[in-house]
């Protein structure tokens, strides 16, 4: 099975991962998880950065009422640009793969992930994935919206073939990776770490693999269906042909919704490690944090109907599915509450990792409880598909994952590349990306409730104050992010070494160097105890600090 | 041919052999639910279709040839029957004795797959020469009720996915059967065997639905 | 324009529309309530249990305290609940018309709203309504979706091909108010304006006199070019989707098939009943079909063309 | 969640379980037996519970397969909760779907979306036999007449002439010019000149 026989044995490979073999060769053949991650890792921040220049470029058009300097064609093709390039480029794969291909094995006590070809297989089918997406702007781009609606799909020009293959190929690589987790979490866990003995960030990524598992293969199906209903004229979702567009809608939206929580639950994820970690306290309630991932797993497959209240649905099923809306509301609220309250009597740092941390609690806040309008029936009708509902998900998905993303970012950084970052830059870069960021899309809200349609690229004059407004809000993001960027790339340079374990924290990632040697640990740990057995004041540090070699 | 069997260690990140054996097929069974949920889609857009669109829906089935769908039934099943005895072969092989079984019962599942094919090529060929085919090249005119070419289109990508899989099914066996040859696999190893029977059981079943849906019930 | 109905939400115009901003203001301050909960929450205990030396430890480790999680998973759900059954009952008022109410025929197409009243009377782009009386209107679309959409009444459903979808309205005072899409249909998604004019009962009854009179003249054909033609054709000289209108009659142009053609009735005409016949060269034959424009509009719409200089 | 503990380095137990040949050779009789039962069934026309039926048929045979051939019964449990969970995923699909297709005429009969909605169709299948050059002639589906063209537009009949009640408050009633009942001032059913030639391709907004 697999032919590394040659250095099985540990310690004569005792060079950290990343100069454990040069060039590019050994990067691009690796089957490490945390040079897969890295690279991962790389892809999703040039990603990230693609999709915030749209970004700019979409709100410098929408500072007024008429053309700035692009038209509606080139405005059409850059919103589906910005949502396709964020939203399968960079959301879906940053904390899953990016993060849980590196921090996944350590915290499990693996030497690596279950299946180490199949993750490398996981990233070339990523990278083929963004080259054929980014090359459908070179075939005569994509101007339908991420969300490929028919029947205006199938019947305008353009790459939409090429774009919907791309973002086909793309899912295959999320299932992939869903896949490898789920195995390693089942299968590969150090002796002693039972299921409610792992970090909450496992509990986060293994309720995410089951999303990715059991909802991609159905966003494959549809985009298959598509390509045939461009190519063949098939007829399923064309109603000229005798389809339906809103059976396309359920077939899209039975992925689209649970990928929203493919993309937040790792974010919780990762929040719930950090505040921990810098409040120097136990959390609190980690069994209703543990079941509440897997509660929204489960009940996010209930849900999607409500993108459609408006949408040709019948009323009918648009009741039943506002009311399990609400039930998928409320493990999320236990979430925010438990971390809330895992802060009581800590003691906390306020770190750079913290900071973000903090921000992302005040944002996906207001991102959760925004959901409760476009949930309830009667305010959807007024409020579906305006600027409401484009600050709802900017709060969930930017002021949430993103957030979270970074938070994350900055708090393995040191164990990733062994390099501290400055403090004061990465606190300042979170701050302004926080004022920023209501500045853009707090007003958002208020446009959408006084009926500003989404997807305009003009609009009646009566918004032009509130546009133009988010318009500077968005120059204030832009800021913030590359004040973060600069400050993390000048870490490589000033190569301050980071310790072992930088925080305090207590999971086993921290129990080894930073960065680790390519096969993680010498000797496989054995858990004692729980991930977040801080000691108390005044007590004697509960057992030797050094409980895992 | 006793040509003895070829010893193999587990991979290094394993802890033991057992681990990564249920390990493979704990993999194995997550990806046959992407298929099902994938063939799921489709099954889908047939409920949607024939709830639409009824009257079409039987009328348009009966053109359907059923009985080289039965035959196609009996071929898929005994090649699940070889299968699972090529995997059985597998487990008893303790020194290579049962290697010439195995190598065999393999060699039945690929054939029973070809003539799978072969009979699909058939039909296929059938309806192309009627024009019954999907969306805007559909020209055929037996059908009364509007619209056929839906139910053909479903048709067509219903038995053209699951036939994909067929082909991927035999390229999978052909591997494992190249590899049997050699005495790869023993009573301590045979995962490819069984992760590979798994898959072909999976393509018979999804085909064991797809058979009276379009062909008996329509 | 009315005034707008507090800060958040455009003027109430339709006797649905307070109960809706009643619902949205009662989640709203339900949810400044939760907000100010986590928030304070946050705000305070990272104020009150900050690190103030390096290697001070938590003061207490508290797993979990079940009344504490019992309590705030119970309360939310039943306040959600609650939410759902408050939302359902409007959702109720909103979709489901009144038996005597107006039947309208509306049809969207790409990038422009065509309305007809229960008598046929149609004013391009300018849904007219009687005050005071429930409107149904009956949707449907010519190509791709659309979607329906008065702020001002609260009121939004989508448009489908191939496929009617209703939604109704009771305006109570006269006025004017926008009409907009909100289900991106293309190019000009965003240029897809029309207006919805309350009238007194006394002038909607006389309509036939007023509004509803088809006079063949420039202002009529001014107002069939905003409606039909501004999505794809400009008025000033740059390209749109077609060519630009200015300076247009009497032009000669080079149509895609080489031939040489001067711009008058006859080209107009053929032009809006056969799109695909004379395709100007370097143009996309994209231009749709108009059948419902009558004669006395086509006419209009050329006395119009005259004026373009 | 089965978290099974294995200890370290011990040597892993040998002895998968092996399935007696005999247990196979039952299922594939069994199997070939069912398909015998499922073509047979299906030749007798049982109406409404034909589809029923026949699913039953099939999830024995398919339960028989995954059960035994795929192992599921002697297997970890792990794998057998997958396929589960799997197949409840993809009845969550089926069910919200279907319940969505069937009950779309269930607040507003009227204007419901199947008959109304059907004859849209007939019409747009005739533009899109035109559109694709296919000469299938589409027969209507024994529905009432076609849906009248566009151009021949007949508005519906003016609304019940009682006075209405629902006047703006306060507002006398309108001095008897009841809308509907406004005798043929208002242009009735001006009938646009000559119709777009008849059977124009449909607005094609853009080439396929």
């Amino acid at each position: 099975m697999n032919d590394h026989a040659a250095h099985a044995h540990d310690d004569a490979h005792d060079v950290p991962f990343l100069e454990d073999g040069k060039g590019w060769k050994s990067w691009l053949f690796t089957l490490d998880h945390k040079r897969i991650g890295v690279m991962y890792l790389w892809s999703v921040l040039i990603a990230f950065a693609a999709g915030g220049v749209f970004a700019l470029l979409l709100r410098l058009e929408l500072m007024a009422p008429g053309k700035q300097y692009i038209e509606a064609d080139t405005y059409n093709r850059f919103f589906t640009l910005h949502g396709a390039i964020m939203v399968f480029l960079f959301i879906i794969p940053a904390i899953p793969s990016a993060m849980g291909n590196f921090v996944l094995p350590l915290m499990l006590g693996a030497k690596d992930v279950a299946f180490p070809r199949l993750n490398l297989l996981s990233f070339w089918i990523y990278g083929i994935g963004s080259i054929m997406a980014l090359s459908s702007i070179v075939f005569g781009g994509v101007e339908t919206g991420w969300t490929f609606y028919t029947p205006y799909s199938t019947n305008t020009s353009g790459a939409v073939v090429m774009m919907t293959l791309s973002v086909f190929v793309l899912g295959f690589s999320s299932i992939l990776t869903g896949l490898n987790f789920i195995v390693t979490i089942h299968k590969m866990r150090a002796p002693g770490m039972s299921f409610f003995r792992m970090p909450l960030f496992v509990w986060a990524t293994y309720a995410t693999s089951i999303l990715q598992v059991m909802a991609t293969p159905v966003l494959g199906i549809t985009l298959l269906l598509l390509v045939a209903e461009r190519t063949l004229g098939i007829g399923i979702f064309d109603p000229a042909l005798g389809g339906d567009p809103v059976l396309y809608q359920h077939f899209f939206w039975f992925y689209s919704h649970p990928a929203v929580y493919i993309m937040i639950l790792p974010g919780m994820g990762v929040i719930s490690e950090i505040i921990t970690v810098f409040s120097r306290k136990t959390i609190f309630g980690y069994r209703a944090i543990a079941y509440s991932s897997l509660g929204i797993a489960i009940i996010s497959f209930l849900v999607w109907g409500h993108h459609m209240f408006l949408s040709g649905q019948s009323a009918y099923a648009g009741m039943v599915f506002s009311f399990l809306t609400f039930l998928v509301a409320i493990p999320s609220a236990i979430k925010v509450f438990n971390w809330t309250a895992t802060l009581y009597k800590g003691s906390i740092s306020f770190d750079a990792p913290m900071m973000w941390t903090l921000s992302f609690m005040v944002l996906f806040t207001i991102g959760g409880l925004t959901g409760l309008f476009l949930g309830a029936l009667g305010v959807d009708v007024h409020l579906h598909d305006t600027y409401f509902v484009v600050a709802h998900f900017h709060y969930v998905m930017m002021g949430g994952t993103v957030i979270a993303f970074y938070a994350g970012l900055h708090y393995w950084w040191p164990k990733m590349f062994g390099v501290m970052y400055r403090e004061g830059p990465a606190k300042f870069s979170a701050i302004i990306v926080f004022i920023g960021f209501n500045a853009t899309f707090f007003t958002q809200f208020v446009l959408g409730t006084r009926g500003m349609p989404r997807r305009y690229y003009n609009y009646l004059d009566q918004y032009q104050p509130l546009h133009q407004f988010s318009t500077f809000g968005s120059w204030i993001i832009g800021l913030g992010f590359i004040v973060m960027t600069v400050n993390l790339l000048a870490s490589f340079k000033q190569k301050v070494k980071a310790p072992a374990n930088p925080w305090g924290a207590r999971t086993l990632e921290w129990s080894i160097p930073s960065p680790p040697i390519t096969h993680n640990f010498h000797k496989t740990p054995v858990v004692t105890e729980g991930p977040y057995d801080f000691p108390v004041e005044g007590q004697a540090a509960s057992g030797a600090e050094g409980k895992h070699a | 041919m006793n040509i003895g069997i070829v010893r193999r260690q587990h991979a290094h990140h394993f802890a033991t052999a057992d681990q990564e054996f249920s390990a493979s097929k704990l993999g194995m069974w997550l990806f046959l639910v992407t298929e099902v949920l994938l063939f799921g889609g489709l099954f889908v857009g047939y409920a949607y279709g024939k709830s639409v669109y009824p009257e079409m829906w039987h009328e348009a089935s009966k053109h359907l040839d059923w009985k080289l769908g039965a035959l196609n039934t009996l071929f898929l099943i005994t090649s699940s029957f070889t299968m699972v005895m090529a995997v059985n072969a597998a487990q008893r092989n303790k020194a290579g004795e049962m290697n010439g079984k195995m190598v065999g019962y393999l060699i039945a599942t690929i054939a029973l797959a070809g003539c799978f094919l072969v009979v699909k090529y058939f039909e296929y060929s059938h309806k192309f020469h009627d024009g019954m085919l999907p969306g805007i090249y559909y020209t055929y005119s037996g059908v009364q009720n509007a619209n056929a070419h839906y139910f053909f289109g479903l048709y067509f990508l219903m038995t053209g996915l699951h036939g994909f899989h067929v082909v991927v099914g035999m390229i999978l066996l052909g591997w494992v059967l190249v590899r049997a040859t050699k005495g790869h696999f023993y009573s301590e190893y045979y995962t490819p065997v069984e992760v590979g029977g798994l898959y072909w059981h999976l393509v018979d079943l999804i085909w064991i639905y797809l058979f009276p849906l379009l062909y008996l019930v329509g | 324009m009315d005034t707008p109905n507090g800060y958040w939400m455009p003027p109430a115009a339709s006797t649905v529309a307070q109960s809706v901003d009643d619902l949205y203001f009662v989640i709203f301050w339900l949810c400044v309530v939760f907000f100010f909960i986590v928030t304070g929450g946050v705000v305070y205990f990272a104020y009150k249990y900050r690190r103030k030396h390096p290697d001070q430890l938590a003061t207490q480790q508290i797993g979990h305290n079940t009344l504490l999680e019992a309590t705030w998973t119970i309360i939310p759900a039943i306040l959600v609940i609650w939410i759902f059954v408050l939302g359902f009952r409007v959702y109720m008022d909103l979709i489901v018309a009144p038996g005597d109410s107006l039947e309208y025929q509306v049809t969207a197409k790409q990038w422009a709203w065509d309305f007809r009243d229960p008598d046929g009377c149609s004013v391009p782009g300018e849904l007219h309504v009687p005050a005071g009386r429930p409107v149904k209107l009956t949707m449907r679309s010519d190509d791709v979706i659309h979607s329906f959409y008065i702020a001002d009444f609260r009121v939004k459903q989508d448009v489908l091909p191939g496929r009617y979808s209703s939604v109704w309205f009771q305006a109570d005072k006269p006025g004017t108010h926008n009409i907009q899409c909100t289900e991106y249909c293309g190019t000009s998604h965003s240029n897809m304006f029309a207006k919805v004019v309350v009238h007194t009962p006394e002038e909607f009854a006389n309509r036939a006199q007023t509004f509803c009179k088809v006079t063949v003249g420039k202002e009529h054909g001014e107002k069939l070019y905003k409606n039909q033609c501004a999505a794809c054709h400009t008025i000033d000289g740059n390209r749109l989707v077609g060519p630009s209108f200015k300076g247009i009659w009497g032009r000669e142009g080079k149509m895609s098939d080489g031939s040489k053609v001067i711009v008058d009735e006859n080209y107009i005409v053929e032009s809006i009943r056969i799109p695909t016949a004379k395709v100007v060269e370097g143009y996309p034959p994209a231009m749709p079909a108009f059948p419902t424009l009558t004669n006395d509009d086509i006419a209009s719409i050329i006395e119009y063309m005259k004026t373009l200089k | 969640m089965s978290n099974e503990n294995h200890s370290a380095h011990s040597e892993g137990h040998h002895g998968h379980f092996v399935v007696p040949a005999a247990a196979y050779v039952a299922v594939f009789i069994a199997l070939l037996v069912l398909t015998v039962v499922t073509v047979a069934v299906a030749q007798v026309d049982l109406g409404p519970a034909n589809m029923p039926v026949a699913m039953l048929v099939a999830t024995m045979k398919a339960s028989l397969v995954a059960l035994i051939f795929m192992q599921l019964k002697y297997d970890d449990k792990l794998n057998g909760l997958v396929f589960i969970f799997g197949l409840i995923f993809l009845s969550l699909f089926f069910l919200f779907t279907l319940l969505d297709v069937f009950s779309r005429e269930y607040i507003d009969p009227k204007y419901g979306n199947r008959t109304i909605a059907a004859e849209q169709l007939r019409a747009m299948q005739n533009k899109a036999a035109d559109k694709a050059g296919v000469n299938t002639p589409v027969k209507p589906g024994g529905y009432t007449a076609d849906m009248p063209a566009k151009d021949e537009w007949q508005p519906p009949p003016p609304p019940p002439t009682t006075p209405d009640a629902g006047l703006v408050d306060g507002g006398a009633p309108a001095a008897g010019s009841e809308p509907g009942s406004e005798p043929g001032s208002v242009p009735g059913s001006e009938a646009p000149a000559e119709a777009a030639p008849a059977g124009s391709a449909a607005p094609e907004s853009a080439p396929r």
